[in-house]
């Protein structure tokens, strides 16, 4: 039991690391911030558990069983793992020098969507007892298939071009993640609460764009001022099927 | 006029000078059987150091090896394989072994290099052919070695390529995108050339026979080329357009081999309808009889060489070649026992395995007759004598273990594990690599004019002949624990407890190979410094050794050899009290 | 030096048969009703060939004991019957080695792949993967929902491309990833493959069947044994071959009964 | 001994015999008459015949094979061009066997015999020109190597049947430039050898056309 919990907490900790590192944003303090909140309406569709019977070093990791994550829905109607990005009026950046950090533990992916700016390092790890293989399932940026056995080195590489690549192991076919690669610096993702923040935004006209791996992307179009704050909300319509 | 009537060949051209005529483009059959030996030698120890790497990565799963980092950093990362490597090494040491190593080497090198020879002949019945046969060879090579360098290296499919793994392209995991399409290429052009070789040696083997070379006086080994090439004819001229339909479905985007509605990696494949049995059944048509095609030869050249060193004639000749005859026959039948469980109608395995039971009774003949030459005799002792006792027992210890696979309902049990690794090591790959051996100790005096060091040819003997019992045999027990093969590492609860003995075959598969360098150096070292050989070192009766060691240009340096006798007149008062009559020595009766 | 080679083979041979016999490696104990059939006829074959290796290879030794160090002026025998009464032993001792082997044999393999699953077996469908198994029971309804390729989407756990939103006999479909039976049921399977080629191997089940991309291929058993047992795949598949398996789990009847309630509940 | 010698020069004889290299030569070898002999082409020629047949045999059963297991084997119209073709095979044939009854019967047919033999080696291209010119039809069609098993299969059959016939063409334009040069056909290797290819070549294709009419 203690074990479990040891084993839970750095998946935890990696969890709210990538959550909140989307909306660190490089621009200085101050300017305008959009944030709201991610809902849905209607009924999503029951999130099955995942049998990793398969795979013994996995399953003891998680005392109850890991769910599927392609609609994960959080209290009063939130949609988590959303991501959240300035898709217009943002001229863009040059990639932060900071690296990405995405792990594979417990047979899942943490976090299930990560977010990046195109051109910025994204290192891979592999933090489990067996061998995974890597497959992000890219079309516009090449597309590689790489095996990462227990204990080797993190696998360093980058995307030049945004694209939402979708991430799966064969080994582990349950095992599925995004990787969302952008042009802007102004991104979050939702969290438990469907909620986020894009600071620190120079004045102007934006379109703020709203990805679900499932429901596709929503739009509008902000205006800030100065240092002001705006809500915006999306809802997607989910469906049980 | 009796004389040009009866010879084959007319008058005398001289040797071409030049280096490039009488080594690279050489016409001269010895010359290529020199060629094929050599390439064989390179693919051999290719083969080798690889299955040491598989072996060691099996055995010790985190033992760096630095150096395979340099040869793939992606596929090696840090010195260890990942598992797609692990499998793209595993798909070159059978192609090569299989294709470059046990057709070639005692096939086409000592085919090309003593037939003709063996025959009374002067060359091969087309040289230009013969040439191109090599050369193209050499090209199937180079393509096969090329998937060493590209993107995500050699394929992961194995040297059986098994459809759609092999057909789908690279969605289907790495090595499969360029790595296949350089496989299946490689692989294709390798029949042309084995078509064309094989062609050769029957069109030689019909027409060339020196005066007096009737059928049944050829030497054994003579019938065992024969019987071959006939097999490799029928066998490549399947194989081919199998290549070729493959190449069609991953680059033209037919369906022969692919079925409809596959999904790899998330997506649904274009292709409808097609059939992954049907690459099965081609590729087996052809890979059943290749087994032979790796082992006849081998029979042949034991038989050859044992009675030279019995002293006495062969034990039943008729009842060899009737053997050689009815297996290549049978070795067309019996192609549905490789898939017993493919999802084949399982009644047609019942039928499969009928034939395949019973082609073990002229096996069983052929090594009889073999062990049963030996009873009583006065033997000589020297190296090719020990390899030729070495393979009656391998090749005995591989063939037992087929009666297993034979049979369906164990095969249920034995297919696609260590069982299997064990039996078609023994009986095709050990067996065929000893008949080389002894060969090569035997031949190299006439084909390099020295003999080879008795010593290191003793000392290569014994480790061998103990090292691939310590690597082979305790598979057969791995097999019987349900060992499946061609796994990278061993992660099912039942399997871990294995290791120790994968510890042992890796530690003894590395003595083994270390021997082989004995091997290797003995070549080289006796090619310089050996002792000039005479004419007829060995005592031998069949037409080579009738010739100056090495042969001239022509073989025979213009005469026109004329055959009086059969191919191993050994334990008699031969002239001058010698023990033995050449075949060319002057009829008894005049 | 012959005499060496005789002290070698025969040690090699000795030391070969006794790790078989002694079945230090051996196969885990059967399981189900056809495997009994098998064991028997891999015991046949054993002493069958075990006679052949043995005589095979002591003759071979002896022979080459005999033919060494002998003077120049010993006379040389020669086999007695020649080649003829070798040519009639191996006709007659395999020829009888594999009459009686085919016999036995061709029913140890007619019970698992000649004959049909009894009608109310238990129905299972298996899909096979890169790189896992995955197991479908009818559910509540007995139905199994129909399969469409392209419905497959490993990240939402829809494996076997079930179409719940039109098709209702899918939505109660139960999916998991270990093969869970009860014990002294017929169990009657379907493999479908939706990649490449894969296999079913379940040692103690004395079975092996490949799955073929493009058909739905039947294999059934009965297991005999509760138990915890492992289905690995032995058709290389690509780069996860090596870790491609999954568990066969026999629960008695009631266990089994609450195990399918608790997966219908999910 | 007598009788081995007999036994050697029977065996030799009936399987095709001795005879010199012709097209392919061995460079210690003078290109001299013996026409009253079975040449060793021939034998070549025969053997590789034993190899095509099988390949077809092979690419036979596959389709076979093929059009049972999936029902997605679509039927189409053949190009009514290959009739055509067929017969100019066919002619081809028999022009090549006049050309060498004249070249054979004096030296004043000889060079009428040539001009049969240039007739028949330009029907043998007219044939593989055809051959392209169906293959354009069917992609008129919208029928591609990857559109249906059945126009797969097609393609694949034409083809390979059209490479070996480009074979027979060389062969056979050596053979002209050989006889054009040597002017006897007593002095000249591999005449023998060359026809057995063509005719066999015809042969094959009027089996692919029957099986092609049949399953297409």
């Amino acid at each position: 039991m203690n074990r479990k919990l040891l084993c839970l907490l750095p998946a935890a900790a990696v969890i709210f690391y990538s959550v909140t590192a989307g909306a660190e944003t490089p621009t200085p303090p101050g300017g305008a911030t959009i944030s709201g909140k991610v809902t849905y309406t209607g009924t999503p569709p029951k999130m099955k558990p995942i049998d990793m019977a398969k795979e013994p070093t996995c399953a003891k990791q998680h005392a109850t069983p890991v769910m599927t994550e392609n609609v994960t829905t959080g209290p009063d109607s939130s949609l988590q793992y959303v991501v959240v990005y300035i898709s217009e009026g943002d001229q863009g950046s040059a990639p932060p020098s900071e690296t990405v950090r995405y792990d594979q533990r417990g047979c899942q992916y943490l976090p299930h969507v990560l977010p990046m700016q195109a051109g910025q390092v994204l290192q891979i790890f592999n933090d489990d007892q067996t061998s995974h293989n890597i497959h992000p399932l890219a079309k516009v940026n090449p597309e590689w298939n790489k095996s990462q056995p227990a204990g080797s080195l993190p696998i360093d590489t980058k995307y030049d071009k945004p694209e939402f690549i979708p991430v799966k192991c064969n080994i582990h076919p349950w095992m599925h993640g995004y990787f969302v690669v952008l042009k802007t610096s102004h991104y979050a993702v939702t969290g438990q609460d469907g909620s986020f923040s894009l600071k620190g935004l120079p004045a102007g006209k934006y379109t703020v764009s709203a990805w679900q791996e499932q429901y596709g992307t929503q739009t509008q179009e902000v205006t800030v001022g100065g240092s002001e704050t705006k809500t915006v909300n999306f809802t997607f319509k989910a469906l049980p099927y | 006029m009796n004389e040009v009537s009866t010879h084959p060949v007319a008058h005398q051209h001289t040797a071409p000078t030049g280096f490039i005529r009488k080594y690279v483009f050489s016409l001269d059959h010895k010359v290529i059987g020199k060629q094929y030996f050599g390439l064989a030698l390179v693919s051999v120890f290719i083969g080798m150091v690889l299955s040491w790497l598989l072996r060691i990565h099996l055995a010790y799963p985190d033992y760096h090896i630095p150096l395979l980092s340099k040869l793939s950093a992606t596929g090696a990362p840090g010195g260890v394989m990942t598992p797609e490597y692990y499998l793209s090494l595993l798909t070159m040491h059978g192609t090569l072994m299989v294709f470059f190593v046990l057709t070639n080497a005692p096939f086409a090198a000592f085919g090309n290099y003593f037939l003709p020879i063996q025959i009374g002949a002067e060359d091969m019945a087309f040289p230009r052919f013969n040439m191109m046969s090599f050369w193209t060879t050499f090209a199937a090579f180079v393509v096969m070695m090329a998937s060493f360098f590209v993107a995500d290296g050699p394929p992961i499919s194995g040297w059986t390529a098994y459809a759609p793994l092999s057909a789908v392209g690279g969605d289907a995991g790495p090595g499969l995108a360029l790595g296949q399409d350089l496989w299946a290429i490689s692989i294709a052009i390798f029949c042309i050339a084995s078509l064309l070789g094989a062609l050769n040696f029957i069109a030689t083997t019909l027409d060339l026979r020196a005066r007096g070379m009737s059928l049944m006086r050829m030497p054994y080994s003579t019938w065992a080329w024969f019987v071959t090439s006939v097999i490799a004819l029928l066998a490549f001229a399947v194989l081919l357009p199998a290549c070729v339909l493959l190449i069609l479905d991953r680059v033209a985007g037919t369906s022969f081999f692919i079925p409809a509605g596959l999904v790899l990696s998330d997506k649904l494949q274009a292709h409808s309808g097609g059939s992954p049995l049907l690459w099965q059944h081609l590729f087996w048509f052809f890979g059943h009889p290749e087994v032979y095609i790796a082992i006849l030869p081998s029979i042949g050249i034991i038989a050859t060489i044992l009675p030279v060193f019995t002293r006495r004639p062969f034990l039943g000749p008729k009842a060899l070649i009737g053997s050689m005859v009815a297996i290549g026959f049978l070795s067309y039948m019996v192609w549905g026992h490789h898939m017993f469980v493919s999802g084949m109608n399982p009644f047609s395995a019942t039928i499969f395995s009928i034939p395949t039971l019973i082609i073990t009774i002229p096996a069983t003949i052929m090594t009889l007759l073999l062990t049963g030459s030996l009873y009583g005799a006065r033997m000589r002792f020297d190296t090719p004598a020990l390899f030729c006792l070495g393979f009656i027992s391998v090749f005995i210890s591989g063939g037992i273990s087929g009666f297993y696979l034979a049979q369906p309902s164990l095969d249920t049990y034995l297919h696609a594990t260590y069982f299997v690794v064990a039996h078609f090591h023994f009986v095709m790959a050990v067996a065929s690599l000893f008949g080389v051996f002894a060969g090569t100790y035997f031949w190299f005096p006439k084909m390099f004019g020295r003999m080879m060091n008795e010593t290191l040819g003793r000392w290569h003997f014994w480790l061998t002949f103990l090292g691939v019992y310590c690597v082979f045999m305790p598979m057969h027990y791995l097999g019987l624990v349900g060992n499946v093969r061609r796994y990278s590492a061993f992660v099912d609860d039942y399997l871990a407890p294995l290791i120790p003995v994968h510890r042992f075959i890796t530690i003894a598969a590395l003595l083994t190979g270390a021997a082989q360098l004995i091997f290797l150096w003995n070549l080289i070292w006796s090619r310089f410094r050996g002792p000039v050989a005479s004419e007829n070192p060995w005592e031998a009766t069949s037409l080579e050794w009738s010739t100056t060691s090495p042969p001239p240009f022509d073989n025979f340096g213009g005469k026109h050899p004329v055959v009086n006798h059969g191919p191993n007149e050994l334990g008699m008062d031969g002239p001058d009290g010698t023990d033995f009559l050449m075949q060319t020595a002057p009829p008894k009766n005049s | 030096m012959g005499k060496a080679f005789a002290v070698l083979v025969t040690l090699i041979t000795l030391v070969s048969i006794a790790f078989f016999f002694l079945h230090t490696w051996w196969l885990p104990p059967n399981i189900s009703t056809t495997g009994r059939a098998v064991d028997h006829q891999l015991e046949e074959t054993l002493i069958g060939t075990g006679v052949l290796f043995l005589a095979g290879q002591l003759m071979l030794g002896w022979f080459a004991w005999m033919a060494s160090g002998k003077s120049k002026d010993a006379p040389a025998k020669r086999f007695p019957g020649g080649a003829a009464s070798l040519v009639v032993t191996a006709i007659l001792v395999v020829g009888i080695e594999i009459l009686t082997l085919t016999f036995v044999g061709s029913k140890a393999w007619g019970a698992i792949y000649l004959t049909p699953a009894e009608p109310g077996a238990l129905r299972v469908d298996v899909q096979a993967e890169q790189f896992a198994f995955y197991f479908r029971y009818a559910g509540p309804d007995g139905q199994f929902g129909g399969i469409h390729p392209e419905k497959i989407d490993d990240g939402s756990g829809n494996y076997f491309g079930l179409d719940p939103a039109n098709d209702v006999a899918a939505r109660d479909d139960i999916v998991v990833g270990s093969l869970v039976v009860p014990v002294n049921r017929p169990i009657s399977l379907t493999l479908h493959s939706k990649d490449v080629g894969h296999s079913f191997y379940v040692r103690e089940l004395r079975m092996q069947q490949d799955f073929v991309p493009g058909l739905d291929i039947p294999l059934h058993f009965t297991a005999t044994q509760v138990g915890k047992y492992e289905i690995v795949c032995t058709q290389l598949c690509g780069l996860g071959h090596y870790n491609m398996k999954a568990y066969l789990e026999v629960m008695s009847e009631p266990d089994y009964e609450q195990w399918l309630k608790t997966q219908a509940g999910q | 001994m007598g009788v081995d010698v007999q036994d050697a020069i029977h065996v030799g004889q009936k399987l095709g015999g001795s005879g010199l290299p012709p097209v392919i030569k061995s460079p210690r070898v003078h290109n001299v008459a013996l026409n009253d002999r079975p040449e060793r082409s021939e034998t070549g020629v025969w053997i590789g015949i034993f190899a095509i047949v099988m390949t077809f045999a092979a690419l036979t059963s596959a389709m076979i094979v093929r059009e049972g297991v999936a029902l997605d084997w679509r039927h189409f119209q053949l190009p009514k061009i290959l009739y055509l073709d067929t017969l100019i095979l066919l002619a081809s044939s028999w022009t090549l066997e006049t050309a060498l009854a004249k070249i054979k019967e004096s030296e004043s047919q000889f060079s009428a015999g040539m001009a049969w033999l240039d007739v028949t080696l330009a029907l043998g291209g007219i044939f593989v020109v055809g051959q392209v010119l169906a293959w354009r039809v069917l992609a008129g069609q919208g029928l591609y190597l990857a559109t249906n098993p059945s126009s797969s299969f097609f393609y694949v059959f034409t083809a390979a049947h059209a490479l070996h016939l480009i074979g027979g063409i060389l062969g056979l334009g050596y053979l002209i430039y050989k006889l054009s040069r040597i002017k006897s056909a007593a002095n000249t290797t591999g005449i023998r050898a060359t026809c057995l290819y063509w005719h066999f070549m015809d042969g094959l294709w009027l089996y692919l056309f029957v099986l092609l009419l049949a399953r297409m």
